[in-house]
């Protein structure tokens, strides 16, 4: 067992360029002039708003709350008064309703006081309760309401929650930084899912890149627990769901189902990390740790930021961009959202900014596709890109459900490796994107 | 043929818009398998042109009397008669002609150009009418097999109807003669025809002064 | 900076170091000692002939080829490549023309780069094998000086040899008419007669194992290839060693070594999916074996790589990897 | 034995029917699309022919010797029988085979390959069992041929093709390069 | 397009018999199949006849011409038939002469035999070759060799009919034949240089000879003692 690789096949590994943060301790940045919170931060229903522009709001308040079960709650990370409620640019490419709070600059922007009490009287429902209520997502990208996961249907049965401190993208160093910076509110979220979701095992997966995080949560490690640390080989994408429970547990999660059919959770450290908090602070989530980093950057550093912060002041919090800052992504460089505009917020699942120097993101030539085969020995969930290519150039979407299109994850391995830089996964996003109107049309 | 058209349209039709070969792709089989010389392609141009227009003429006199359950039958009884004429005919008369061209001869009997013309002109035209149509399509047949037959046996044995063109040194292309090049040469020629077409139609397109105009501005 | 300096493309924003010229130009380079060799074994004349093969698909790609599209480096992979399966005394003319045809027909008929179905190169030869069957077989005996030309070469366009050749024999040939093996240690030095690219088995597969292990060409295909010739042929040796040559001489003599490291190994033609490519080497390896032993021709390699490149659509269709959740079989529409 | 072993091979890949002999190329042209209906023809081609091999024998043995000028006629009259009664029966007996195979079976009437294959047979005094190596080796080698094309025209729908080598230029040449690779087979088992 | 659909052009009228209006009544059918199966016949019957004659001396100066120069111009010759393994100028009656293997037994003017013409065909490279050749039982050499038909290679494999240097090349020779590669040749009485680049068509027809003459050889012999 101990011999084995922990890891998935296929992958690939592009360069880590994670010196320019690794190094970097966690700090603070100094609160902006106005928040932007749109009232879509995760996956599921938007947020309602429950507050009218004129609003006084305290930081921690709850400004929108969730629509639903699959839906999250959004909180006003300053204390301020709400200065509109509006179409805002969102970091995916469009506009969407947020909730403008200018920030009161003469606030202390105290916390206000604890609105949880301790998790270890609670039942798991007051714990998923307080979880949703606090507006806990997942932070490794997704933002996938955090409290959906933790109330499985009763009758799945779960042997391992997995905790995900692989942070296999490029660049990026805000996991590697929570969990050797703060181990023990890993555990402590991990000790509540585990108590939540009645799991006796746990398994922590990072990558071994990061010697000192797995020292640090090795050092910390509950003895009354059943958790085990796990170094993993260094492979993008190491931390997708999928990939992380192949290399753990060794067990494939069927196509179209998710990690609990097969008896796995998996929680990214971040959101583990916020869990804790939650019930530690009592502050809602309303803000998380950004790696702002890339060659376009002056100081690039992890910072502690509230939600809602505008990319451009946090990037004006780390020296501003350099002269030849071409391209801002928020995510890491391999699935990352490129930004059009310096004024789309930070949301809760936004990982890391990186602002790519002019030479970082020259544009090579595309060729024709020249049957190389590499994205195959690339792609982790054994797709066949290369057909699937040709397919969305000849416009033929149903056959590229036919051929498990649903199934790609848009890691953009592909894309990666081709030498003719096709840009396979943006063809497969597009194609997903008619295939779906298609859909529409034909049902309706 | 529900447009009446001109004897003079009967005429042209076939041996170019709408060529059998060429446009059509009907007798494939022979224009690709005995066309690696000039004389072979016209033989057997000469014996299928005969067997569509005897067959023609049959066929359009006793259109009438032909009832249509059985007119496939009668045709195929028709057709296959002349083809068996033509075959013992050739044999008789140039026998080295007919050696060379084999089977073929007797595969004319399933030239798809010839029921066709049957089923399609001949059974529901006038005797002369026919004449002009089975005269159009078989020249368009011949012209065909001559082009392919020039080009094989140019470049497959150097040499027009025997007689040498580039001299006596000439090293011939031995694949134009050999069954690749059958197929490369129709290629090449469905290649020359849309080149040409699309040429034609990008002039039409792009408005251009037929050749006529360009003299008189000139003037 | 203002927001509408900012660049918008899709991710990923990292590429991977491959690029389609930077893997045709590392096998025009691997192919040069190869060429290198064959000059030094067959004199002059060979590099001539090489020099016009690739001329011929160089201007022909320049002419009817896209716009720039002699940078990727394809035509002059196609036209080196073609000049290696040609016998070193080959008329200059003819071998112009087949780089012509490898690259008209081989490739740009097609659309190009990437589009085409069939090796290009080895379309190019199989043309000129079917057009002028003597003059590619007819080899040189090796025996004259190396700044000696054949006299064949010199021959004008469309003209034929003027003049009687001495021809030798390729190991090959050797075995095929009249049961003489040769030498395991010349065939693996090159000191023999044959096409130009049929010489040193020993330079060619450094080069190919440098393309390999740069992942420039899949590994599977020859490893596919030299894995069912050895079995096959072994097995063949073991019932009859007289009548069936020796796995060994199968393996370093003819362009196998030639065609399993660069032809059958064209990404464009060959299949993308691993099992595929192991079922691929494995055809060419059994068609090489029947055609060599039971065919007419002393050498298969070149058929049987145009064969199985008819095959691949095939190939890659059965080959569907299986999709991560599901079972096996699904993965196929 | 070895000289219907030859005589397969020889039908099927040395001299095959459809790529050294120009045989069958309207369905070949037609009907190469997709591999499954290139499947199906190639089915219905090798019925047909061995049902117009038996059939040639027969009228060869016992009825051409008295009347050799109607050889043609009754070949190609017998073929036609020969293809609808088929039709018929296997309506009758597997109406899912005739589904299969159904619309191919009128088609063949007319594809020179079967009466070139009679015609041959009759011409070089093939035996019963000759006869029929010979009828299996032709229809083994246009289904051989049909499926290479199909599977290579299955590609070839997602190559961007220069304007003037679409429709059946490229087939054509596609063809002849075909033709060229079995060039190689030429001389099989016969040394 | 005029593209693939049309490929099947001719094939499209067949199926497609237009629905009947009126009733035909089914002694017609008959009666044009009939008449039209009558003319036929009767037409090519006519031809037949016609030209049958043709056809037959052709074939008749085909098969004298190869005679004449394999056996190098006898005077006369005699066809033999094969018969139960044995060779036999007079048929036994009621044999149909159609189907037996014929060989041809030539003859000096002085009425001497020169030697046997022998008919023989094999698979070569591409096809099957099919040839005369002239043997003389007595010195057991072969006189002569004529290929009457093939389909090998042009250029290449037709040699073995167009080149004059190989075709002599047998004239004479001591059976049975052995093929060297030229530029082998040990001078032996039984070797035949083969044709360069075309092996496999010239040990063909040397294979065809030897074939041959294995199996006709001793019915030679035999028919010659009975003679005696």
């Amino acid at each position: 067992m101990a011999s084995r690789r922990r890891t998935f096949r296929h992958g690939v590994h592009p360069p880590e360029l994670k010196e320019l943060t690794e190094k970097e301790a966690i700090r603070r940045m100094p609160f902006p002039d106005e928040v932007v919170l749109p009232l879509s931060q995760h996956t599921g229903a938007p947020a309602k708003p429950i507050v009218s522009e004129g609003d006084r709001v305290e930081r921690g308040d709850k400004v929108a709350a969730a629509d639903g079960f699959i839906s999250s709650p959004v909180h006003a990370s300053a204390s301020g008064t709400v200065a509109g409620i509006d179409l805002w640019p969102h970091p995916d490419g469009t506009y969407k309703p947020a909730v403008r709070i200018a920030v009161d600059r003469y606030s202390a922007q105290a916390p206000r006081p604890r609105i949880v009490p301790r998790w270890e009287g609670l039942s798991p429902q007051e714990i998923v309760q307080a979880v949703q209520e606090a507006g806990v997502v997942g932070l490794g990208g997704a933002a996938f309401p955090t409290h959906v996961k933790l109330s499985p249907p009763p009758d799945t049965e779960l042997d391992a929650v997995i905790i995900n401190g692989c942070e296999c993208e490029p660049y990026l160093t805000t996991d590697h930084h929570i969990m050797a910076e703060y181990p023990e509110r890993v555990h402590m979220g991990l000790r509540i899912m585990m108590h939540t979701l009645g799991v006796e095992r746990a398994m922590i997966g990072i990558e071994k890149n990061k010697p000192d995080a797995i020292e640090a949560i090795r050092a910390t490690l509950p003895s009354d627990l059943n958790v085990t640390v796990h170094p993993l080989t260094v492979k993008y994408p190491q931390g997708a769901e999928k990939m992380l429970i192949k290399a753990l547990l060794g067990r494939e999660v069927p196509s179209g189902k998710l990690p609990m059919h097969v008896g796995a959770i998996v929680q990214n450290v971040g959101s583990c990390a916020a869990i804790a908090e939650v019930f530690d602070t009592g502050l809602p989530l309303i803000e998380r740790i950004v790696t702002v980093t890339g060659l376009g950057v002056e100081n690039p550093s992890n910072l502690i930021v509230p939600v809602g912060t505008k990319v451009g002041e946090l990037i004006g919090a780390c020296g501003g961009l350099t002269e030849d800052a071409h391209e801002i992504v928020f995510g890491g460089p391999m699935m990352g959202a490129p930004q059009s505009s310096l004024d789309t917020p930070i949301l809760k699942g936004v990982t890391g900014v990186i602002v790519l120097a002019k030479q970082e993101t020259k544009t090579k030539e595309s060729y024709n596709c020249i049957r190389c085969g590499h994205c195959l020995d690339a792609c982790p969930v054994f797709l066949n890109p290369q057909l699937l290519g040709m397919m969305a150039r000849a416009d033929r979407y149903e056959e590229m459900e036919e051929h498990h299109i649903w199934d790609c994850m848009l890691c953009g391995c592909c894309s990666y490796v081709c030498p003719s830089n096709i840009p396979l996964s943006q063809l497969f996003q597009v194609s997903r994107t008619a295939l779906q109107r298609l859909k529409a049309r034909s049902a309706a | 043929m529900p447009r009446q058209t001109t004897p003079g349209q009967d005429l042209t039709r076939g041996i170019w818009r709408e060529n059998p070969v060429l446009i059509q792709m009907l007798g494939l089989c022979p224009a690709l398998a005995v066309t690696n010389t000039v004389v072979n392609s016209i033989a057997m141009g000469l014996a299928t042109f005969f067997v569509l227009l005897c067959s023609s003429i049959l066929v359009s006199t006793f259109r009438k009397l032909i009832p249509s359950e059985v007119r496939i039958s009668t045709y195929i009884l028709i057709i296959a008669t002349f083809v068996t004429i033509a075959d013992m005919t050739l044999e008789a008369v140039v026998p080295e002609v007919h050696k060379a061209l084999g089977a073929f001869i007797a595969l004319i009997v399933v030239n798809c150009m010839i029921l066709g013309r049957q089923e399609a002109f001949a059974s529901k035209n006038t005797v002369p009418r026919a004449i002009i149509d089975a005269v159009g399509t078989g020249i368009g047949f011949i012209i065909a097999l001559l082009m392919m037959g020039s080009i094989r046996e140019i470049l497959g044995y150097g040499t027009f109807l025997g007689f040498p063109i580039f001299g006596s040194n000439y090293e011939p292309w031995i694949v134009f003669i050999l069954p690749p090049g059958g197929f490369f040469t129709i290629g090449f020629i469905l290649l020359a025809l849309n080149w040409w077409e699309r040429r034609k139609l990008e002039r039409a397109r792009a408005g251009e002064p037929p050749a006529g105009a360009a003299v008189e501005r000139a003037a | 900076m203002s927001s509408s300096r900012l660049l918008v493309t899709a991710s990923p924003h990292l590429r991977g170091p491959a690029s389609t010229p930077k893997i045709m130009w590392n096998v025009v380079g691997s192919l040069v000692p190869v060429v290198a060799t064959a000059g030094y074994f067959f004199g002059f004349g060979a590099l001539l002939v090489i020099a016009a093969a690739t001329l011929g698909a160089l201007l022909t790609e320049m002419v009817f080829g896209s716009k720039g599209s002699l940078g990727d480096g394809s035509a002059a992979i196609t036209g080196l490549l073609l000049g290696l399966t040609l016998p070193p005394g080959f008329p200059l003319w003819m071998s112009f023309l087949g780089g012509v045809v490898a690259i008209a027909f081989g490739k740009l008929i097609f659309g190009g780069l990437g589009q085409n179905m069939f090796n290009p190169a080895l379309l190019g030869r199989a043309f000129l094998q079917a057009a002028f069957p003597v003059a590619i077989t007819t080899w040189p005996t090796g025996e004259e000086g190396w700044w000696n030309l054949s006299p064949t070469q010199a021959s004008l366009p469309l003209m034929g040899a003027e003049v009687d050749t001495v021809t030798g024999a390729t190991p090959l040939g050797l075995w095929k008419f009249e049961r003489i093996a040769t030498d395991a240690v010349d065939l693996l030095t090159g000191a023999i007669g044959g096409s130009a690219g049929e010489t040193s088995a020993v330079v060619i597969t450094i080069c190919g194992g440098y393309l390999a292990l740069r992942n420039f060409l899949n590994w599977r295909i020859p490893a596919g290839i030299f894995l069912t010739v050895f079995v096959l042929s072994g097995a063949l040796w073991l019932i009859d060693a007289g009548r069936y040559p020796s796995p060994v001489f199968m393996l370093f003599s003819g362009g196998l070594m030639l065609g399993a490291w660069f032809m059958a190994t064209d990404m464009v033609t060959s299949p993308v999916t691993s099992r595929g490519c192991w079922i691929f080497g494995a055809g060419i390896g059994a068609l090489v074996v029947l055609i060599r032993n039971w065919g007419g021709l002393p050498e298969g390699v070149m058929y049987a790589i145009l064969l199985m490149n008819a095959m691949v659509p095939y190939l890659n269709q059965w080959t569907q990897p299986r999709v991560f959740g599901t079972r096996l079989g699904e993965a196929a529409s | 034995m070895g000289d219907l072993a030859w005589i397969f091979i020889s039908a099927m890949v040395v001299n095959n029917f459809t790529l050294a002999y120009f045989l069958g190329l309207c369905p070949f042209m037609g009907v190469s699309g997709k591999i499954y209906t290139a499947l199906r023809m190639g089915a219905a081609n090798i019925f047909v022919l061995t049902v117009a091999s038996v059939c040639a024998w027969f009228l060869d043995t016992f009825v051409l010797p008295y009347a050799p000028f109607l050889k043609l006629i009754s070949f190609i009259l017998v073929i036609a029988s020969a293809v609808q009664i088929t039709e018929m029966t296997i309506k009758k007996l597997s109406p899912a085979l005739f589904r299969a195979l159904g619309i191919y079976l009128p088609l063949i009437t007319t594809n020179c390959a079967i009466l070139f294959m009679a015609w041959v047979q009759a011409n070089r005094g093939y035996s019963f069992l000759q006869g029929l190596a010979f009828a299996w080796g032709a229809g083994a080698g246009l289904t051989l041929a049909l499926v290479l094309m199909a599977s290579i025209r299955e590609d070839l729908e997602f190559v961007k093709l220069p304007a003037i080598a679409r429709g059946n230029a490229i087939v054509f040449i596609i063809a002849g390069i075909l033709s060229l690779a079995f060039m190689g087979f030429a001389g099989l088992f016969t040394s | 397009m005029s593209g693939a659909g049309d490929g099947n052009g001719g094939s499209r009228v067949l199926p497609q018999a237009a629905p009947q209006r009126e009733e035909v009544p089914s002694w017609r059918l008959l009666v044009t199949l009939g008449s039209t199966g009558a003319i036929a016949g009767l037409l090519l019957v006519f031809v037949y006849q016609a030209t049958q004659p043709a056809i037959q001396a052709y074939r008749a100066m085909v098969l004298r011409q190869a005679v004449q120069e394999v056996l190098k111009g006898p005077e006369r010759w005699d066809t033999l038939y094969v018969v139960d393994g044995g060779l036999v100028q007079e048929l036994p009656a009621e044999t149909d002469p159609a189907g037996l293997e014929m060989v041809f037994l030539g003859y000096h003017e002085d009425g001497q035999p020169i030697g046997f013409a022998i008919t023989g065909g094999e698979f070569g490279f591409q096809d099957i070759i099919d040839l005369i050749f002239g043997y003389d039982p007595g010195t057991k050499t072969v006189t002569g060799m004529k290929v009457l038909a093939n389909k090998e290679t042009p250029g290449l494999g037709d040699k073995i009919e167009k080149d004059s240097v190989f075709v002599a090349e047998f004239d004479g020779s001591e059976t049975p034949l052995v093929g060297v590669k030229s530029g082998r040749a040990t001078g032996a009485a039984n070797e035949v240089d083969m044709i360069t680049g075309a092996t496999i068509s010239s040990r063909a027809v040397i294979a065809i000879i030897n074939h041959r003459l294995e199996l006709l050889g001793p019915m030679i012999a035999a028919y010659l003692e009975e003679a005696n």
